[in-house]
């Protein structure tokens, strides 16, 4: 019972990160939800019973994928719209 | 219907996905997009093998056979590492396309384009 | 016995959300990535605690996995606020 | 217009699309509740892996036995996605303190 | 166990590894030199080419071939201990993935040899000849494969080595840009297609052909297969480039460097044979191939007519190049779903299966005739240094081989008798006209466009006073287009040697779904 | 049933400091007072949480002898170990790049920092 | 450059990571974790250390030319252990359960690491751990290495 509200929290949070990753105008903060929506997925691998899809999601979703997009971000622009 | 849940998540984040790619004219917001999409699917492969009360398929303890089932995580492995070439080489695209147009709207770099 | 670990995990879980409310309303950018750095923290904790749920020993590894990489996109962050690279 | 357009194919496709997850039909029907989905009608080639893979490949994470040796040449594509991705970082980013300057 | 019998039983796999491992290694090798690189890949693609040509004969001779990985022995698909399903990745080679791959193979060699002359002053260039093995690999292993999880990550190859290359000319960031294009339309694709792989994994518990094939034909044809199918057809006639998601391919062709274009003609063919393949033997015995085939056939009609009518209005040479490509994919999917829509009736014998073979015989010769057309394209812009239409004239005067080369192809892809275009257009018009006249009628009149607008080209680009006081190419591009040009006239002349060796094996193969889910589960279905 | 009493201290003990910390996250005024609230709070009680699974871990060796949880409890220390080695330096980042880039606490009425580097 | 306490614990992270990496690589077969999140694993450790120290720091000690030969020798021992196998067929598992070096069983239960097992499932393991390393390593090396002249 417990489990499932747990996983159902989880998916809720990833759906309001997904949608506001989306929606936002800064690319910094798209790069931020991205990685906050990272989380929860590998959080999700883990309750799902998934220990190395789990593993592999931490490292390159969460560690590596936002990683590059700061940098890609860096060396373009942070806004999505300009002037 | 609550076990539907990671599915309704799937399709949801899906075209949250697609929204990105479609609508929104910033090429790093359309990598941003296609991120999402590949998460919702490897988000259905992983939960499509799932069974209720399994087990992660690693013999630690006793041998038990009530596992969720292997293959999707083999190939949701495959499918993530995949994810991450290809939106690694789509940002280093983003990278030089800003180099030489000096903006990211596409709509821009196809005007300056002709 | 279970019982207060799942408590635990579902009282943690509902603080992560309240700290994706501030990574979303943060005015600057550092205040959202102080909620991520908070954000990753949190499910540290939860992964450790629902390994002992599921009793698995090895999904510990995870939680180590997940401390020590979170970092890394911390300090990307926080060198992108300093305006570094 | 098109933007509207473009809008309600997206909203139809996704109720759709939501109608299928909600109503899984047919998609768990017959051996039923113990999966949260899917329930495939055939699990017998998982079985087969979970029963198998440890006495065939001496692995105990299965899923191991299933990337590096049932599918294992699933896993040399994978690698060479990876490759090609890095040659395709590599070409593209090759001009300007890509290349020449450190090699 | 001597090396013949060595690479005569493990053909299907060295037909990857080969060009794999060369791959891996042309980036080490380059340290010892230029020289030593060059000579490696073109060995390597070689090779690949010789093991193609052994897999056609393997088929003409023996049937349809499989092989499975890890196994032991490699033709045992079913473990004997698994209760009759195969667990492993099974290539299975028939008919029709060996014709594709020689095509394949043979467009590798050919760029190959052209691009040592003509990407000579390119910095990188063991990274382009690395990318360019890892392309022949993403098509060769799309053919062969039996798996479709196998043929998702071969398409990811694919398509990734393919957006790299044409991104290899910075050429101002529009290059960039139109690889970036190429690169979301077939990650995006290719996601796709793994959700329909999810869904059909999710059905029958199965990632082989075959099997998901002979599951669904016991269960029926349920809405998830349906939702798949969908998934699936469109996400490849997206990848070959028929008319309504066709956007990326005049970008795509027209900036991917010198010869790169002619490869990724046949890059987009394999994803052509990928739609036959799922619709004739994964979804061929359930759905309704009726409707398919007619599907298909609208798909034609449409590429066909709005290709070539957008090939009137560019002044890009490449460009037009590609709008003309798109026309003549239209060819294929029109004869090859004339085949489809009569599956299983009597009138498949009577004309279907003969317009099957005409869309198939169409698949090489466009291959050869736009390949050496997007050669010539290549020669005249590595040496006229632009590829707009309208600043180019008089190139007849110096570049006369080329010239020569470029009214070949020009004529081939028009269907002017003595070449090859003619007598797969004939076989495509005979038949197609027995279904409907209508379709045939359009078909000729399209092909009438073309060679006006052929004709066009040749007109303002070699015809006229001498503009460019240039040289001829170097030889190996002109040697590469010599090999095109031989095999196009050879199909022209003597069709019945393709047809017979190559076309027709794999017309039946493709019409004959039983027997390959036979070969690979061993009876049933 | 000692452990049990204290694996109860301890899990509430660090559910308290986890919650107070993210309500602070929450109510603070800027990104200072935030980054102390958040990060030391939710880095005690996260340890202290883990704690209680060490807990567990050693009173079940203790009962049954199953060298499995030797394991566990060595993991979660690692994994303790990580948490206190990371955190702390990642906030510090935080705040170093937030000063930097120009953020200015709400209230403070001292500014030492900028004094010192006037100095230089 | 970051600040000297970053440095600090970079330093003092690194080998850790490495360690943990390595760990995670070789108990492929045995605990989670494989090739591909070891290989990650250790790449987000060079992504650390090119983070505390910066682009000009790090480019003295780590070579992309040399990530790159790691990158193609990790994918040249893959593809080499498959061929092995190809008197039977390709990625034929010849040692497994052949009792000679790797070629051990498995036994049941949690256990410290019986490393001597599963065939060539270590050794693909360990290539394709190198490879990833070597890969990622490189991607961010050059999306950090971009644009950097022009700035100066």
């Amino acid at each position: 019972m417990i489990e499932d509200i747990i996983q159902i929290l989880v998916l809720i949070g990833m759906m309001i990160t997904a949608y506001l990753s989306v929606k936002s105008r800064d690319l910094m903060e798209c790069a931020i939800l991205l990685g906050v929506f990272s989380f929860l997925l590998s959080l999700e691998f883990f309750i799902l019973q998934a220990p190395d899809v789990a593993i592999a999601e931490a490292g390159i979703g969460a560690g590596l994928t936002t990683a590059i997009f700061v940098m890609a971000v860096r060396k373009t622009t942070r806004w999505e719209v300009e002037e | 219907m609550i076990f539907n849940l990671p599915f309704i998540t799937v399709i949801i984040v899906m075209f949250f996905g697609f929204y990105a790619m479609v609508f929104r004219r910033n090429l790093i917001k359309v990598v941003i997009g296609l991120d999402l999409v590949e998460s919702a699917v490897n988000l259905f492969l992983v939960s499509l093998g799932y069974v209720k009360g399994g087990v992660a398929p690693i013999y630690t303890s006793a041998p038990s056979t009530h596992m969720v089932l292997p293959t999707p995580q083999a190939l949701t492995l495959t499918s993530i590492v995949i994810g991450v070439a290809t939106t690694a080489m789509l940002l280093s695209f983003c990278m030089v396309i800003y180099k030489h147009y000096g903006t990211l709207d596409t709509r821009k770099v196809r005007r300056l384009e002709e | 016995m279970i019982s207060i670990w799942l408590v635990a995990a579902l009282i943690l879980m509902i603080c992560i959300f309240l700290a994706i409310a501030r990574a979303v309303a943060g005015p600057t950018l550092a205040d959202r990535v102080v909620a991520l750095d908070t954000i990753n923290t949190l499910i540290v904790a939860i992964m450790i605690i629902l390994s002992v749920v599921y009793s698995e020993v090895i999904y510990v590894d995870i939680a180590i996995v997940y401390a020590l990489l979170s970092f890394v996109a911390t300090l990307y962050m926080a060198k992108y606020i300093e305006g570094g690279f | 217009m098109r933007n509207v357009l473009m809008s309600i194919v997206f909203l139809i496709l996704l109720a759709f699309m939501l109608y299928v997850a909600i109503n899984p039909g047919d998609f768990g029907s017959s051996t039923g509740e113990h999966f949260v989905f899917g329930a495939p009608k055939f699990t017998d080639m998982d079985n087969y892996f979970i029963h198998n893979g440890q006495n065939q490949t001496a692995a105990n994470n299965i899923v191991t036995s299933i990337v590096f040796d049932y599918r294992g040449f699933d896993t040399l594509g994978e690698a060479s996605v990876l490759f090609t991705a890095v040659l395709g970082v590599g070409v593209v980013l090759r001009l300007l303190g890509g290349g020449r300057n450190d090699e | 166990m001597n090396p013949w019998d060595l690479i005569m039983n493990n053909a299907p796999a060295l037909a990857i590894a080969i060009p794999l491992l060369g791959a891996f290694v042309t980036p080490l090798i380059n340290r010892a030199g230029r020289k030593a690189m060059l000579v490696w890949v073109i060995a390597v693609l070689a090779f690949t080419e010789f093991i193609a040509l052994l897999l056609v004969y393997q088929v003409n001779t023996y049937g349809i071939q499989v092989y499975v990985f890890g196994a032991n022995p490699h033709t045992l698909t079913v473990p004997p201990d698994s209760g009759g399903i195969p667990v492993r990745i099974i290539f299975t080679i028939d008919g029709m993935s060996a014709f594709t791959a020689l095509i394949s193979a043979t467009l590798g060699l050919v760029v190959g040899i052209y691009s040592v002359g003509s990407e000579k002053f390119q910095t990188a260039q063991e990274k382009f000849f690395a990318l360019l093995l890892l392309l022949v690999v993403g098509m060769m292993g799309m053919a062969l494969t039996g798996d479709i999880f196998n043929f998702f990550v071969f398409l990811e190859i694919n398509s990734l080595a393919a957006a790299a290359l044409v991104s290899y000319h910075l050429n101002k960031g529009k290059a960039v840009e139109a690889a970036f294009k190429y690169a979301v339309v077939s990650s995006i694709g290719a996601l796709m297609i793994l959700f329909a792989i999810a869904i059909l994994y999710g059905e029958y518990d199965a990632l082989n052909m075959a099997m998901i094939a002979q599951r669904m034909y016991q269960t029926g044809f349920s809405t998830y297969d349906m939702i798949a199918m969908t998934l699936i057809l469109v996400t490849l006639a997206m990848k070959c480039g028929a008319v309504p998601m066709h956007y990326w391919v005049p970008d795509g062709y027209g900036e991917a460097p010198g010869g790169t274009s002619a490869i990724l003609v046949v890059a987009s063919q394999a994803s052509l044979y990928g739609l036959f393949r799922m619709s004739f033997t994964v979804f061929g015995l359930s759905a309704n191939t009726s409707s398919l085939g007619w599907f298909m056939i609208i798909l034609g009609l449409l590429s066909m007519f709005i290709g070539v009518t957008m090939a009137f209005l560019q002044h890009d040479i490449k460009r037009l190049m590609a709008y003309h490509a798109v026309s003549q994919t239209g060819y294929m999917l029109l004869g090859v779903g004339v085949g489809l829509a009569t599956l299983g009736t009597a009138a498949f014998n009577q004309y279907g299966l003969y317009a099957m073979e005409g869309g198939i015989f169409h698949i090489i010769n466009h291959a050869l005739y736009k390949g050496l057309l997007f050669l010539t394209a290549g020669a005249i812009i590595y040496r006229v240094g632009t590829s707009d239409l309208n600043k180019m004239g008089g190139l007849a005067h110096s570049m006369k081989f080329t010239a020569v080369f470029f009214l070949i192809g020009a004529f081939a892809i028009a269907g002017i008798p003595p070449f090859n275009g003619f007598a797969s257009k004939l076989m495509i018009y005979e038949s197609v006209y027995q279904l409907n006249p209508f379709l045939a009628i359009v078909a000729a009149i399209v092909s009438m466009l073309t060679l006006a607008s052929f004709l066009k080209v040749f007109h303002s680009a070699f015809l006229g006073p001498k503009i460019y006081d240039v040289k001829e190419v170097p030889k190996s591009m002109l040697f590469a287009m010599s090999i095109l040009a031989f095999f196009i006239i050879l199909f022209g002349i003597f069709p019945n040697i393709a047809i017979h060796y190559l076309v027709a094996p794999a017309a039946h193969a493709l019409a004959n779904p039983l027997g390959y889910i036979t070969k690979v589960l061993g009876g049933g279905a | 049933m000692l452990a049990d009493y204290l694996i109860w201290i301890f899990i509430i003990i660090g559910l308290i400091f986890n919650g107070l910390g993210v309500i602070g996250l929450l109510r603070f005024p800027d990104v200072y007072t935030r980054l102390h609230a958040a990060t030391k709070a939710t880095t005690f009680g996260s340890i202290f949480t883990s704690l209680g699974v060490v807990t567990l871990a050693f009173w079940k060796l203790y009962e049954t002898g199953n060298t499995a949880n030797l394991v566990l409890s060595i993991h979660t220390l690692i994994a303790i170990a990580c948490l206190l080695l990371t955190n702390p330096v990642g906030a510090h980042a935080i705040a170093r790049a937030a000063y930097r880039s120009g953020v200015k606490p709400k209230m403070a009425v001292v500014d030492r920092l900028e004094e010192v580097n006037q100095d230089d | 450059m970051m600040s000297k306490i970053v440095r600090t614990q970079a330093n003092f992270l690194y080998p850790f990571i490495l360690i943990f990496g390595f760990y995670v690589v070789a108990h492929g077969h045995i605990t989670p974790g494989g090739g591909f999140q070891g290989g990650a694993v250790i790449a987000t450790g060079v992504a650390l250390v090119a983070v505390a120290y910066g682009y000009d720091t790090i480019k003295k000690w780590i070579k992309k030319t040399h990530l790159t030969a790691a990158e193609g020798i990790g994918l040249l021992c893959f593809i080499i252990t498959a061929f092995i196998g190809l008197s039977t067929s390709f990625f034929y598992n010849f040692l497994a359960n052949s009792g000679l070096i790797f070629g051990n069983r498995v036994p049941y239960g949690i256990n410290p690491g019986y490393l001597n097992t599963a065939g060539t499932l270590p050794i693909m393991n360990l290539a394709v751990g190198i490879e990833v390393l070597g890969g990622l390593s490189v991607i961010i090396m050059y999306m950090m290495a971009y644009g950097r002249e022009v700035k100066q």
